[in-house]
């Protein structure tokens, strides 16, 4: 088929879906679905970062999840370096993840409490089985990578900072020389301090190994500082993708300008009149018709409560799902 | 000059655990006069918290205030009875915590732990609390208080929880209000609503607030003043322009410039290097030395103590 | 004045500014400071000591009887005599040193039997919590009807049949308590397998065996030690009860329950027959739990230890 | 109400579970036959009693001819009773349940008060005393506190009746023997649970809002530290229903207890049976109870 | 219904504490002498024996042999069952013939002697028995001889009859709660003497310590199976007293004697009698309440052999010299099996002998069971050399006693077989002749003691405590009839 278009693309996700069942009592009966990834395409160039940001519950941490196959997807398709994931299953799924890995958000619940360093990095090499005799000197020069000393090897999690774990973390993410990493709000737990430094790490080991980043966050400047496309998400939709610059210069959908006017300024001198939003964000398990957005939006007219919108290109490279763009 | 509504002086904290005495406030000064945002801004284990708690009267029963005065309309809190300060608590000094998810009891309902708040301080009857909960809930915003007061706090999103916290923090007109990080677990656009009706109500009521964050954006948007603390001490101090503009110590300089800009974008931020000190090894002298591009010998023998630059700005540094 | 991250690492400072207190020490210096924990600690310590060392320590063989000394009261007592320190039985066999060899059966069957409830529970709930579906479904409605027939029933139906013994008792107190395991441990998996760093396992590419093993298991391993502290308690309470039953450890073999069980018909004439024993079992059992409660508080990584 | 529906739906595998453990248990019991003839019986006698019994078909047969009996409450005859299994097991249910619920009413009045206790005056002497007696009062077995509670209160002092059904008084040291070990166990657990919950946000709160500590600690804290006790208490009924058995027998209480230890005895299995399957449905039911408490207590569980 | 008021409460009722309950209503369908002490309140036989042990009238006013199998019995006009039905020959055939045939019946095998019950006229009845029966007049008073209303059980059925039963006694079922009591009322119409109580209360209380507590504080007026350990502290009590008496029950040893077994040698069976100490068992562990004995037919049974009773051989010394000769000199070992909780101090009683035999080098294996899994290896024949077991007799007769060491019913058990006893014991089974029959039993007592089939360690006597407001002398047969106690 169109061999060729793909064949340049790392990753390409088509109408992604995940839906959740959820249960009531104990003799669970489905009541419903909560539609956590609803129809979401992108596609990843080798070695660029791409950004995603949305509020809290908009299902980002799903989307990374689902390309990982940590779980099924509802619908879609994901292509990973020309391959499709749909029916890849069990040994061969393994073979798949050595080349995307995970960084998580929550470095103290991300590290196995009762492993050593040592071993927390080692696992991914023994268990497939790349462990070589000199295993001490991989560990540790993997180690060295995040910055971290070979003194480090054999302490447990709960002896290091929230920082220093991220380092692990990453280091363990990079055992395996993976082409695809997908950050899941990396930063979000760290002290601004300490933030700056992750941030500047996970630049520093793309530009050495070559690697490629899903980063998701809901801090849209980290975003920014670290992307090169961002994609909005809410309520389970792309609503905009875009280039860095472009998204924030001039951002399309209504949403995104909510959210750049809402993002605090560190800086007095600037204090502005921002966009303040109404409303909370809908229930993912009773979302509104229409455009998801409706609810809130500033600009909402009749059609956007009857059609969604389809999410299409308005200039090169920007996408948009809205029924009156920018 | 106004008299401050609240001047805490030379405040120390102690935490007695397991694993030794934590010293986590060691020298925390700082006004706050009627009418003003004070935000104290500082990392993770600071002091911040524990500094609001000593304010209350909520610490608990193993962390004891070891030295200090905290003066609030002139009387000293700290020679209260206990019951002198349960009286002013949620009456005259009120308090907004960070977490909306956990600080709301999930056993009662809004109505219920509005109402008790006011009937306590107020001796309001009961169709009267009712009346005066919706009025309250009203003013933050929330849409259909009647039927709100009727619900369950796991009923309500973090947003709308954290508008009940204020809701109720503010329905005896506070003098004081402390809000610990009222934004940090809620989303941008959220928090946004939050931010916008706590500058609001905070000119229409004429209420003193300490506003508690580590986003210095928050702070640029809402604050008069500024404390920065570090390792349970108060670093700098100053009206936030003058802190902007001109920081003086290293440790809110390094923090101003780690922070991504959005309208600029670079390389590589600049960081302050190393970790924050663990409070059982405090370092020796100045605490932010170790990570501090200034730091001379002095700095890692002597303890600098808080110098004035200009009628509003303090830092406690040999180099600013 | 950008500081890069290679010059942060070379620095100093970014070595742990704590020192972390090395784990055995730690837990000994916390052991040390919790009054009850010593206490529970000691008590284990000298009552396995004593069930070790019984033949060394017993004045007397628990078995001999000498029907002229029978119902000798403790040696404080007007009558009694200092061979016998806590008196006789009704057959005149010496009350002390039948607590102290009853000590090796109690904790016998005490261990014994947790073991064999802990390695079924373990598994079970193991299998139930991690993979869920019909296999949770089955294993949890099986724990649910366990757990709908009282313990002692199913006890007593069991040791009615088979004849209580030794082994039999073991056994039996074993698999009527699998349920306790296996629910508290399917538990623990079930958060557990949401945590990060079982997803991260699972990033990697690790087998569920391995996930269950080296990611899952010894994170349940501390509730699973509490559990089984409290449960060796529980049980040589439970083979008293049993021993009233008539179903509980026959003699000659000498056990805590089966000396309070026998003695309580002398409750009202010889109290000392029922009552050493008794004490024997509370000291233990006191013991037992004040060191579960330690090691909870110990392990229980949501249970911080604060306060004195 | 539809959960109540659905709950009792869930109920029947588990009663299905039960009928095999039962089944199995009987059936590697060999035969009742032995216990039920006279010493001095002859082997004619016992094939006899084996066929009118059934007891000569294989199990399969017997087990589905169990269930299918079962399921229309019929247990079969009781060997020693020449009666219908059923109908003597629950005539006899009401004063076990009697028992237990004063028991249960007893360990809940004793231990939600000391528990709070322990738990606000947490590492004091108090705390102290009340946790070491909690460990006392389940480290005590039954029968042994209830033949002390006879020996003194009863014997020496005469201010209750040694044993036997009827008053009121006659309720009081077989709850008490029944109600301690319950006690122990429940006020360990509300200490514990209440010191998780006063350590939580929403205690801050409450405190924060200037309220009296008492109103905090049995307001604020109570109502949530009894949800995780609430369980428990439902896990404990079988332990509850348990300990009648060996109290009913010390105070000759005309429960199930003697009923069923008789029966055990003397492998009077359809009365076993019978017996287990009530008491089985009884702390199911206890559970349920349990569940819809747990749900007023916790406002949480409707919404989902 | 008030537990503890009986006596305290009413003068006029009688409340007595036993171990177990009863066990049924059916008198043809329990063996448990227990619960016959109940029924003999309620129903009447035939014919009472007396406390020598001869038979008297009880429903039969009188009896008369016709043949070698036939018996003719007049019975008692104007007895009345408790619903008001008269009492007549149709009914003693119904309950008769009813044990006799029906296989079932738990004491089938005590009756099927019985072939036929005839009615002669409405009072008057002849039984026919299959082969001549010495015994019939002692098991015509003894349980599954009660006579039953068949009139009632007929129209009203065998269920009804249970829930509501119905006898001739003096006292009248009021209400059964299983597992804790019966209680019987007074019967106005009694044909007898006029019924002393107004309400007779058996109280089944399984735990010895509440009991005992019961009777102290004057809740029941007696209990049975009082521990011996108690009888200073029921004396000492103001207002209690305890009352012994013997029983027919006597406790043994049961001997493996078949080949293979240690026990085979007759050296090593003396030498377990010769390691016993009776006198110390019944001294100390029964507290006197015991008699040691050598033979099972105790005084008071048909056929005694008095030369046997009250007497034991006790002399360790030979005991290890006999091991000697018999070529154990390094001792051996062998496995006792018992009882818990079964008969009087039963376990305490074992472990007794256990140690006992230890001193002459007997290393015992004591394998203690309780009652229905030890009832099972019984039935099963299953034990191994050494069994405990106490046997009654409650046909008063002493063919009873040696049913068991026949050769069939030996086998497996004992393994007992001696040419002479079983010589003997057949004729007795059918002789007529008294005094002839008894000579024989007394023989055959004495053959056994010499071959240790059994070794016979005492004879167990009743413990009762008793409220000191009534007179109350317990019987040799273990039954409580109410109306010889009485208030003081
Ligand atoms: N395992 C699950 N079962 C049921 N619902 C789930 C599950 N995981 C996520 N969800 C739901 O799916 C939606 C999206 O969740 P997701 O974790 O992807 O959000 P997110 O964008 O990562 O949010 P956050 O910023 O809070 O991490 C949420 O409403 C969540 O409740
Ligand atoms: N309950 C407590 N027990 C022991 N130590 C405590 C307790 N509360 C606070 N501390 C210590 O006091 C110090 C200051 O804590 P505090 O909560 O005030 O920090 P913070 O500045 O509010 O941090 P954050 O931004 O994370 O809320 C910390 O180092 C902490 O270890
Ligand atoms: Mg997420
Ligand atoms: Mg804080
Ligand atoms: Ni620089």
């Amino acid at each position: 088929m169109d061999e060729a278009a793909t064949s340049q693309a790392l990753l390409e996700v088509k109408g992604l879906k995940k839906h959740f069942p959820f249960k009531q009592g104990i003799f669970s009966r489905n009541a419903g679905v909560v539609r956590a990834v609803d129809g979401v395409d992108f596609t990843i160039q080798p070695g660029e970062t791409f950004g995603i940001v949305g509020e809290s519950g908009c299902g980002k941490s799903t989307t990374g999840q689902l390309i990982l196959k940590l779980m099924e997807p509802t619908a879609g398709e994901i292509r990973f370096q020309g391959q499709n994931l749909t029916n890849v299953t069990g040994k061969q799924i393994r073979q798949v993840r050595r080349d995307m890995q995970m960084v998580f958000q929550d470095p103290y619940a991300s590290l196995n409490p009762r492993l050593t360093v040592r071993n927390i990095v080692a696992e991914s090499l023994k268990v497939h089985g790349l462990a070589k005799s000199d295993l001490d000197d991989q560990v540790e020069e993997l180690l060295n990578v995040v910055g971290l000393g070979s003194h480090h090897l054999l302490r447990y999690p709960h002896e290091f900072s929230g920082g220093q774990r991220q380092r692990i973390g990453i280091a363990r993410a990079l055992a395996l020389k993976p082409k695809l990493i997908i950050c899941d709000e990396p930063v979000s737990a760290l002290d601004v301090s300490i933030q700056a430094q992750i941030l500047n790490l996970l630049k520093k080991l793309q530009k050495d190994f070559q690697l490629t980043y899903i980063f998701i966050a809901h801090g849209l400047p980290a975003v920014k500082h670290v992307s090169d496309r961002i994609g909005v998400m809410y309520l389970g939709k792309m609503v905009e993708l875009a280039s860095q610059e472009a998204l924030f210069q001039h951002p399309h959908h209504p949403y995104t300008e909510a959210l750049l006017s809402a993002i605090p300024v560190p800086d007095p001198t600037k204090r502005k009149e921002r966009i303040v939003l109404q409303g909370e964000l809908p229930n993912p398990a009773d979302p509104p018709n229409g455009c998801h957005f409706h609810t809130r939006c500033p600009y909402a007219k009749a059609i956007c409560r009857e059609e969604e919108p389809v999410f299409k290109q308005i200039e090169k490279g920007h996408y948009t799902a809205c029924h009156f763009p920018l | 000059m106004t008299t401050p509504l609240l001047e805490v002086k030379d405040l120390q904290v102690r935490f007695q655990t397991d694993a030794g005495m934590i010293p986590s406030v060691r020298d925390c000064s700082f006004t706050v006069n009627p009418g003003e945002i004070v935000a104290i801004v500082g990392e993770s284990g600071c002091g911040k918290s524990v500094t609001s708690l000593s304010i209350m009267g909520l610490l608990p029963d193993y962390g004891q205030v070891a030295a200090g005065e905290i003066f609030f309309d002139d009387r000293d809190l700290l020679k209260l009875s206990k019951k002198e300060r349960r009286k002013l608590r949620g009456n005259e000094i009120a308090m907004i915590f960070q977490e909306p998810m956990t600080s709301l009891n999930p056993v009662f309902t809004i109505g219920n732990q509005i109402g008790e708040v006011i009937r306590l301080h107020q001796g309001l009857d009961q169709t009267r609390t009712r009346e005066k909960s919706i009025e309250m809930l009203n003013r933050v915003g929330i849409p259909h208080p009647e039927r709100v007061i009727r619900q369950f706090p796991h009923q309500l999103s973090g947003g709308m929880r954290q508008r009940v916290m204020i809701a109720m923090a503010l329905s005896c007109n506070p003098k004081l209000l402390i809000a610990d990080e009222p934004t940090t677990a809620l989303d941008v656009t959220i928090q946004a609503q939050i931010l916008e009706m706590m500058k609001k109500l905070n000119q229409e009521q004429e209420t003193g607030v300490i506003l508690i964050t580590h986003d210095l954006g928050v702070v640029a948007e809402l604050a008069d003043r500024v404390v920065v603390m570090y390792a349970g001490k108060v670093v700098e101090q100053s009206p936030v322009f003058e802190l902007f503009a001109n920081p003086k110590h290293p440790y809110t300089r390094g923090l101003l410039q780690s922070i991504p800009k959005m309208d600029e974008r670079r390389e590589e931020l600049d960081s302050i290097v190393g970790l924050v000190p663990n409070p059982l090894q405090m370092p020796s002298g100045c605490a932010f030395h170790p990570r501090c591009p200034l730091a001379s010998d002095r700095c890692r023998g002597e303890s600098p103590a808080l110098t004035t630059l200009s009628e509003n700005h303090t830092v406690r540094c040999f180099h600013a | 004045m950008s500081v890069s991250v290679e010059q942060a690492e070379k620095g100093t400072t970014i070595e742990d500014t704590s020192q972390p207190i090395q784990t055995g020490r730690r837990w000994i210096r916390v052991l040390l400071k919790s009054k009850t924990g010593t206490i529970g600690l000691l008590i284990i310590l000298s009552v396995v000591l004593v069930a070790i060392f019984a033949d060394v320590i017993a004045p007397h063989n628990p078995v001999a009887t000498k029907a002229a000394d029978r119902l000798m009261p403790p040696m404080w007592i007007e009558g009694g005599t200092g061979d016998h320190p806590l008196g006789t039985d009704n057959l005149g066999r010496d009350v002390l040193s039948r607590i102290i060899y009853g000590s090796q059966i109690s904790l016998l069957v005490g261990i014994c039997s947790v073991v064999v409830a802990g390695a079924i529970g373990l598994v079970l709930g193991l299998l139930s919590g991690y993979f869920g579906g019909w296999i949770d479904r089955v294993i949890m409605r099986t724990v649910d009807s366990f757990l709908a027939i009282p313990n002692i029933l199913l006890m007593l139906m069991v040791l009615a049949v088979m004849g209580p013994g030794l082994l039999t008792l073991i056994l039996v107190l074993g698999v009527t308590n699998w349920v306790n395991y296996a629910r508290v441990i399917r538990g623990e998996v079930l958060s557990i397998k949401e945590r990060d760093f079982v997803r991260a396992a699972k990033s990697i590419g690790s087998s569920h065996t391995r996930i269950m093993g080296i990611h899952i298991l010894p994170n349940i391993l501390s509730s699973f030690i509490v559990i089984s502290t409290l449960s060796v308690a529980t049980t040589i309470i439970m083979e008293a009860s049993l021993s009233f039953l008539g179903l509980g450890i026959q003699p000659p073999t000498v056990s805590w329950g089966g000396m309070l069980s026998d003695g309580r018909q002398y409750l009202a004439t010889s109290w000392w027959v029922a009552t050493f024993p008794g004490i024997a079992i509370t000291i233990t059992v006191l013991g037992i739990i004040f060191l579960g409660d330690w090691l909870r508080d110990m392990l229980d990584p949501r249970m911080k230890v604060n306060g004195r | 109400m539809k959960y109540f529906f659905k709950s009792l739906l869930q109920v029947i595998p588990v009663l299905f579970i039960i009928s095999l453990i039962v089944f199995i248990l009987v059936n590697v019991t060999g035969n009742p036959v032995d216990l039920m003839l006279p010493e001095t019986a002859t082997e004619e006698d016992r094939a006899n009693l084996i066929q009118a019994l059934g007891l000569d078909q294989p199990l399969h047969v017997q087990y589905f001819r169990f269930l299918k009996n079962a399921v229309q409450g019929d247990f079969g005859e009781s060997f020693r009773y020449n009666q219908p299994a059923l109908p003597i097991v629950l005539e006899r249910l009401p004063a076990t349940i009697e028992l237990a619920v004063t028991s249960m009413i007893v360990a809940t009045l004793l231990s939600i008060p000391l528990g709070i206790l322990s738990a606000v005056k947490r590492n004091t002497f108090l705390d102290v005393l009340i946790t070491g007696g909690a460990v006392l009062g389940k480290a005590m077995p039954n029968f042994w506190l209830g033949i002390m509670l006879i020996l003194i209160l009863s014997v020496t002092l005469k201010i209750f009746p040694v044993s036997g059904h009827g008053t009121f008084l006659h309720l009081v040291l077989p709850a008490i023997t029944l109600g301690t070990g319950i006690a122990a166990e429940m006020t360990r657990l509300i200490r514990s649970s209440m010191l998780e919950i006063l350590g939580q946000d929403y205690i801050r709160t409450a405190r924060s809002k200037g309220l009296m500590e008492i109103i905090v600690v049995n307001k604020h804290a109570l109502r949530n530290a009894l949800i995780p006790v609430v369980t428990i208490m439902a896990l404990q009924t079988s332990t509850l229903i348990g300990g009648t058995l060996i109290t009913e027998t010390v105070f000759s209480w005309p429960g199930m207890g003697q009923l069923l230890i008789q029966a055990v005895n003397t492998r009077d299995m359809a009365l076993v049976q019978a017996a287990v399957f009530v008491i089985a449905l009884f702390v199911i039911l206890g559970n349920l109870l349990a569940d819809l408490t747990y749900r007023y207590l916790d406002p949480r569980i409707k919404y989902n | 219904n008030s537990g503890g008021s009986g006596a305290v409460g009413n003068e006029k009722v009688l409340t007595i504490a036993r171990g177990a309950d009863m066990v049924s209503f059916d008198v043809h369908n329990h063996n448990n002498t227990s619960t016959e002490a109940i029924h003999v309140n309620m129903f009447n036989y035939l014919i009472k024996l007396d406390e020598n042990q001869e038979p008297q009238p009880d429903l039969a006013e009188s009896w008369e042999q016709k043949n070698d199998t036939t018996w003719e019995f007049k019975l008692k006009e104007n007895v009345k069952f408790h619903n008001g039905d008269p009492f007549t020959a149709e009914d003693v055939k119904f309950s008769l013939e009813r044990v006799a045939k029906d296989q079932s019946l738990l004491e089938h095998t005590s009756y099927k002697q019985i072939k036929e019950v005839k009615v002669i006229d409405d009072h008057t009845v002849e039984i026919i028995t299959h082969n001549p029966d010495p015994v019939l007049l002692n098991r015509l008073s003894r349980l599954g001889s009660s006579m039953l209303p068949s009139k009632y059980i007929e129209e009203e059925g065998w269920d009804q009859f249970l829930k509501q039963p119905v006898g001739t006694g003096p006292y009248q079922f009021e209400e059964w709660i299983r597992d804790d009591r019966v209680v019987l009322k007074k019967y106005d119409d009694y044909f007898g003497e006029k019924p002393k109580w107004n309400q007779v209360v058996f109280r089944a209380i399984p735990e010895e310590a509440t009991r005992v507590g019961e009777l102290m504080t004057g809740g029941v007026d007696i209990v049975e199976n009082t521990p011996p350990s108690d009888i200073e502290r029921i004396n000492g009590n103001e207002g209690t007293h305890v009352q012994e008496a013997p029983t027919q029950r006597v406790m043994m040893l049961v001997v493996r004697m078949s080949e293979g077994n240690v026990t085979a040698d007759p050296k090593v069976r003396e030498a377990i009698e010769l390691a016993i100490d009776n006198q110390a068992i019944t001294d100390n562990i029964l507290q006197g309440a015991g008699t040691p004995t050598r033979t099972r037919v105790t005084p008071g049974t048909f056929g005694a052999n008095p030369k046997l009773y009250d007497k034991y051989e006790y002399d360790p010394k030979k005991a290890k010299q006999l091991l000697k000769e018999a070529g154990f000199e390094k001792g051996l070992k062998l496995t006792l099996s018992a009882t818990n909780g079964r008969y009087l101090k039963d376990k305490e009683i074992a472990e007794m002998i256990a140690a006992m035999l230890s001193e002459v080098g007997i290393q015992v294996k004591l394998d203690m069971l309780e009652w229905s899994k030890y009832n099972e290896k019984y039935q099963g024949k299953k034990f191994d050399e050494l069994y405990m077991i106490g046997y009654g007799n409650s046909m008063f007769d002493g063919g009873y006693a040696f049913e068991r060491l026949s050769p069939e019913v030996a086998k497996g058990e004992t393994d007992y077989n001696n040419a002479e006893v079983e010589k003997l014991l057949e004729q007795a089974m059918e002789n007529m002749d008294e005094k002839e029959r008894e000579q024989q039993y007394q023989k055959v007592q004495e053959l056994v003691a010499a071959d240790r089939p059994h070794i016979y360690l005492h004879q167990v006597k009743g413990i009762y405590g008793v409220n000191d407001r009534i007179n109350f002398n317990p019987r040799l047969d273990e039954l409580i009839i109410a109306d010889d106690i009485e208030l003081k």
